[in-house]
């Protein structure tokens, strides 16, 4: 399951939905967002996708990773727009049989996403001054 | 010549504070043709282009990559999503 | 925070309880009862335990794992008693500054649980037939 | 002699069907005494313990380490928790 949105993650939700009876090991990434920055402390995020290439990417990400290990389920989640310290920006979950498989496929995942999916996000400073990561 | 239309995004949506930029290309034009001609007319941009990757209907493109104005093009700066 | 529980483990709440300011990725790993093993299949399983010395052990593992990574929070919670296929039996859910720590973290708890803490289970199969799993 | 109270797990358990077991052994004992003895005394446990260790005021002891009446000793067998 591939999704951006700009509401909320519910990563209860998406934990629950990759339980599955074969599957011994389910594994679950938050990204938040994140006070410090080396020595830059960030107040908020905005993040902006684009959108159609980012869905294509991610679910061809996930096409990858499901003919490496034997994945029961996958989701990933990204958030866009504005969000504070602490607020979840992407989630992923899997499960696997076992749990070696579950916790490499979760790392590729996530790996993946921040390589090769067309988001950015801008870092806002107590100041009011932005700027955008790029990479 | 034929005009292309590139999406901007991030920190070259903000330098040219528009969406989407047009530029005429003599044609037939790759992408990297494409690269020389918005450096030259967006000023702006030239130097944030050699860190972007040039995107073909939603595909990461080479330079050598053949454009025509039907394409979806966009302007992809380094990504830094997660 | 080390937990022994007769009771279903509320994930949730652990996955909340280790997201902190300073860190940008958390990770959750679920164990449950998986359906299979290999050509067995499983109705349930009991999980005993010896409590004073595996709340010991888990404490142990917790603390060599911050000698090892800044974790901001570690949650190891271990259910005890009768599960079914698809039930969480152990939890562990780290915070760090940074994701591929938090993933070695979480890896790294989870493995020393499962070869050093005093804690069996025994597979019950639909025939009636049981047998401890000796690791 | 001292008389050595150990915990039961799982397969011994249910080998034993009890929860402890006593056993005397000559002083001083050492854990390698102590296997000596309870395989001797509890033939059903004599297969299993060579794949057991044995923890002493709940930590894992080696075979050298000396014994007294006080000390929580616990047969445990390969652990299959997670």
């Amino acid at each position: 399951m591939i999704r951006l949105t700009p509401d909320p993650i519910d990563y209860h939700a998406l934990t629950d939905a990759v339980v599955r009876p074969e599957c011994g090991g389910v594994v679950l990434f938050l990204g938040t967002v994140r006070e410090l920055t080396g020595d830059v402390r960030t107040v908020f995020l905005d993040y902006e996708a684009y959108p159609p290439m980012a869905e294509k990417k991610l679910a061809e990400i996930e096409a990858d990773a499901r003919s490496k290990w034997p994945l029961g389920e996958v989701a990933i989640v990204h958030r866009l727009g504005r969000m504070h310290v602490g607020e979840v920006s992407v989630a992923v979950a899997v499960s696997c049989p076992h749990r070696a498989q579950a916790f490499e496929a979760a790392r590729f995942l996530i790996d993946r996403v921040k390589e090769l999916v067309p988001i950015w996000k801008k870092e806002n400073a107590p100041d009011g001054q932005s700027e955008w990561v790029h990479g | 010549m034929i005009t292309l239309t590139v999406l901007l995004f991030a920190r070259a949506k903000e330098l040219m504070d528009r969406d989407a930029v047009s530029v005429a290309v003599p044609s037939p034009a790759t992408v990297g043709d494409l690269r020389t001609h918005l450096a030259a007319a967006f000023p702006p941009l030239a130097v944030l282009l050699p860190r972007c990757v040039i995107a073909v209907n939603h595909e990461f493109a080479e330079d050598s990559h053949g454009l025509n104005p039907a394409d979806e093009i966009a302007l992809i700066p380094p990504v830094s999503g997660g």
